[in-house]
């Protein structure tokens, strides 16, 4: 069944067991995004650490692959520095525009591998999305990383 | 006695429902609230429409354009027969959203003509700090953004009267909410998230005896139960025709012949003037007043085959079908471990549209599953986010039956929540 | 070289050109610029559609969701590119009416919220007593009326452009009309009823140079001529899809992203929103955010196939087939007694629309001739009453060919003209 | 040719050499009615005699059809008491909507029995019938007939 493609267990347990949930106490750049289709939100905070690298923090509630991806996302880029961060979600974004035909490089996207079967669903792929979104616009408001192209959510 | 629908037959006019979906699923469509489908009749009559005698209408003199008038005419007289009502009473809109913006606007625009123009506008159309619109905690977006819309530009304040528990209007407040400042009461009255239908009678009444005017959205009462918009006691009245098996991109507004007539334009141009001169024209009597530029005739035209197809079956026919399966929803889903209904859960006073939420599951995960079973529901906040907050739930998932659904669909759909269920491990 | 267009080959795609009128005439239809007729193409695109596809957009999370919204979105695209447009610059509305309303109450909107809350709107948009549009005297009603509307809800000032007699635009007030006070300018790309191309790219220059936004009315240059809607230096562009072989009941405006992105919403409802209070809203992105209510998706989707025919044919053979056409009806037309056309007289920057009065006859009467002969023609004031008071006649008769007209249609409707002229002794 | 019933001799008469072709001099209503798709105008002005029979003056541009119908409306009313007027209105607009099927009574409507080819043509039935709404409105503005049904015109 094509479920199981989508919800891999990966996704299941990030959800049921979200890394890194919570918010900052001092961030430099937040961003609160919605889905308007179906309500789903997350709040993404940024700051960086004494090294330049970012620090995440994030909270939201939504469907299983809007959470988990959001959970993902924190693993992933937390503690990298912002060009890394942002070749991550490059990477992710484009995985999501494949209609569920790549293979993902793990070695860059970590457990972000296992939504490749979403992009089959292109009601779910803004649920993946929106974190990474809210990630990229958290740190264009705290002018983190080289990357302003945009500020606001597509 | 109503004659039973003959489901099976009725579903032979639909190509689509013979389709499948994901993994060679046969589809079982229960969206119907967000759009229905469209009968053969329906596409064939468009068809006709653009094959024979297309032309721009109430503008040519050639056989073409007398043709395609009388078609776009003879639609409109079908469509307002259907529901009680004078041909001239009826404005083509291209959605119900445009037709409740222009209700909507007819305030706004008043109030800013008056400004400049006081004698130029209907006074009842005029607002300004202290004056209240009143509109219900169960609105769709369509009845809700552009009240607000108004009252952003001319001060007016909004209002609302709140929901109980179980999803019914509570009615103890409407003497509070609605008085002596109110100039206008929207409400629904069948709504589309909880499936609750309104006393509209009892609201325009009380928004009468305060002087103020009254609209009703019967965007999912049309389309479902028999409805005389005359007797709704309504001052304007709108709908849409892609729910009711019609084509996508036409929409209705009835109104008093009186009220209509004291309404300023909306949308302007073409075909809705009187005369022209470079520094000011006039316009012309409703329906021509509200309906500028090329109307959708082809879309009219569709409408029309869509009533006659309803008509066919009878609309006591289409309630008495769907009361029965929304009695059967409710007891198979009121059966299920962990699911909740939002809104009424006796069917009484209520349609077809039934929301419910999953103990553990988001929504968007249920109609996943529903989907990999073939079955279409809608999951969301259904354009009623303030509706999801006020029961303290991010979204639901709806299932909305129409005249070609049956038992069966519903019992399909169960099997998806509980598949979902066992998935999640909850 | 540009490929001639097989008219002949063209004409067995439009089935309604098979029909014949009347006493078994077959149908000349020369009215294409009240609408054009639509190709099979458009017709299966749009069925097949609902055989298959249709559901809600934007808004399921079910399978038949998912493909109605990559239709629309897919639409979007291709009409897009068509103009050389960003499908994200793209709104889809009714009809160039609605989309020239949607400029307009940009600015009578913000205004009225402007007077409540200064910051919460672009001071762009934002009118008063002082402020001038300017639009020309060869304006249709659509992009007209809806200017004196605003200005009667905010104090501004209406002025115009005038006119030449053989029918170009005034270029020697441009500097004077458009002034420190004009905030917006709005004008016709090519005229509706005197066929006129006018110079947009000098208006919308003289428009940017004072600070005000500039409006193009496309409506009759989209569908006969190559246009790259960023190239015209317009802020909003407006058209509608039904003049250019799609369905009736759908309309664009492009809008430059930035200009787009500050407008205030026009018809709000469900779609356009982020997020929904009872209290307050926020509203989507454009397109989206002028995009209330279910869409026109199945009008999208044929429109999409519109432009894939005309693309198939190929615009610059379009235009150089209306070329030819028109110097032959200018010919034709200036040799007969009697018959004075209104607008440019030379076949230079004018399009295939021609109009004209015959001495000592209607343009009713002479339509009427026409009609007996088979030929559709428009008669009366098409929708441009200062434009016909300009030139000191009640009404014109207009020929407006498409590309499945030929020398052919216009010697019949020539030969109407005559019998008209011979049985009234004019 | 069917153009023939349309523009009947009596037509193209009255459109030539229309009768009584004048504005009053005191009217005690007038009616300016137009026909916004093509712009035809015609403005009908009445007023009672001594003897309470209606005087009538017009005065229009348009088509044929428009402008004969003013002229035998004009001939067909004036002198008469209002509600045989009236009567004579009714009738014609009672031929306006009969697709071109009726035999009209010529001793009621004389010369506008010509008009019943223009019942074929619906886009024509407006510009027959503009006086005659003119008339009645104009009448209704003169408080002058029994028949108050329409103060406006379709
Ligand atoms: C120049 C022009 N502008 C505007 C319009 C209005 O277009 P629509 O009737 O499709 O809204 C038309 C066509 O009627 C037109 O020719
Ligand atoms: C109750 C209600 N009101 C208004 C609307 C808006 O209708 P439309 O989207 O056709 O404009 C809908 C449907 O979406 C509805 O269900």
């Amino acid at each position: 069944m094509n479920l199981e493609s989508l919800y891999q267990d990966i996704i299941l347990d990030h959800y049921k067991n979200p890394r890194g949930r919570a918010l900052l106490s001092e961030p430099a750049g937040e961003s609160h995004q919605v889905n308007p289709t179906c309500g789903d939100e997350v709040t993404v905070q940024v700051a960086l650490d004494a090294a330049g690298n970012v620090v995440v923090g994030y909270e939201g509630q939504g469907c299983s692959i809007s959470q988990a991806s959001a959970s993902v996302m924190s693993e992933l880029v937390a503690g990298l520095a912002p060009a890394q961060g942002d070749e991550i979600r490059r990477a992710f974004v484009e995985l999501m525009h494949t209609k569920g035909a790549a293979e993902p490089d793990e070695d860059v996207l970590g457990d972000g591998v296992a939504f490749v079967g979403v992009a089959k669903y292109p009601a779910r792929i803004k649920c993946a999305l929106l974190p990474w979104m809210a990630l990229q616009d958290a740190e264009a408001k705290a002018g983190i990383g080289s990357d302003q192209e945009g500020t606001s959510a597509p | 006695m109503v004659q039973p629908i003959d489901v099976d037959r009725v579903r032979k006019d639909f190509p689509i429902l013979e389709r499948t979906v994901r993994d060679g699923r046969p589809l079982i469509y229960l969206d119907s609230g967000a759009t229905s489908q469209k009968p053969l009749a329906v596409l064939d009559a468009e068809r006709a429409f653009y094959e024979t005698s297309n032309a721009g209408v109430h503008r040519g003199a050639h056989q073409l354009a007398e043709e395609a008038t009388e078609a776009y005419e003879t639609s409109r007289a079908a469509i307002a027969g259907f529901v009680g009502a004078q041909a001239s009473d009826l404005v083509f809109t291209k959605n119900a959203t445009e037709s409740l913006n222009l209700a909507a606007y007819a305030f706004s625009n008043a109030t800013a003509k008056a400004a400049h123009a006081p004698d130029s506008v209907d006074s009842r159309f005029v607002l300004s700090a202290g004056d209240s619109i009143v509109v219900t905690q169960m609105e769709h977006h369509a009845n809700l953004v552009p009240w607000q819309e108004v009252c952003a530009k001319t001060g007016a304040t909004l209002r609302w009267i709140g929901l109980t528990d179980d999803g019914r209007l509570d009615l103890s407040e409407i003497d509070s909410v609605i008085d002596e400042t109110t100039r206008v009461v929207s409400v629904v009255q069948q709504s589309n998230i909880l499936g609750t239908i309104n006393p509209v009678d009892v609201l325009m009444a009380r928004a009468h005896a305060v002087g103020a005017l009254g609209v009703v959205d019967a965007c999912q009462s049309i389309p479902h139960m028999p409805v005389d918009v005359e007797a709704l006691g309504a001052d304007l009245v709108a709908w849409s025709g892609h729910k009711m098996l019609g084509p996508t991109g036409i929409g209705l507004l009835w109104g008093r012949a009186e009220v209509l007539d004291a309404m300023p334009p909306f949308i302007s141009g073409g075909s809705m003037i009187e005369t022209v001169f470079m520094e000011h024209s006039t316009y012309a009597e409703p329906p021509k007043r509200f309906e500028a530029g090329t109307p959708m005739v082809a879309q009219a035209v569709g409408l029309a085959a869509a009533v006659a197809y309803l008509d066919e079956i009878g609309m006591d026919s289409v309630a008495a079908h769907e009361d029965e399966l929304t009695g059967y929803t409710l007891e198979r889903l009121e059966s299920l471990r962990g699911v909740r209904i939002i809104g009424p859960r006796d069917n009484v006073d209520r349609g077809s549209a039934v929301s419910f939420v999953v103990d553990g599951l988001h929504p968007h995960d249920v109609g996943q599953f529903l989907d990999d079973k073939g079955v279409a529901v809608r999951v969301g906040h259904h354009c009623a986010w303030p509706t999801c907050r006020r029961f303290g739930v991010p979204a639901t998932t709806r299932i909305s039956p129409y005249i070609y659904n049956d038992r069966s669909d519903i019992d399909i759909a169960v099997e998806g929540i509980m598949a979902a269920q066992k998935f999640f491990g909850v």
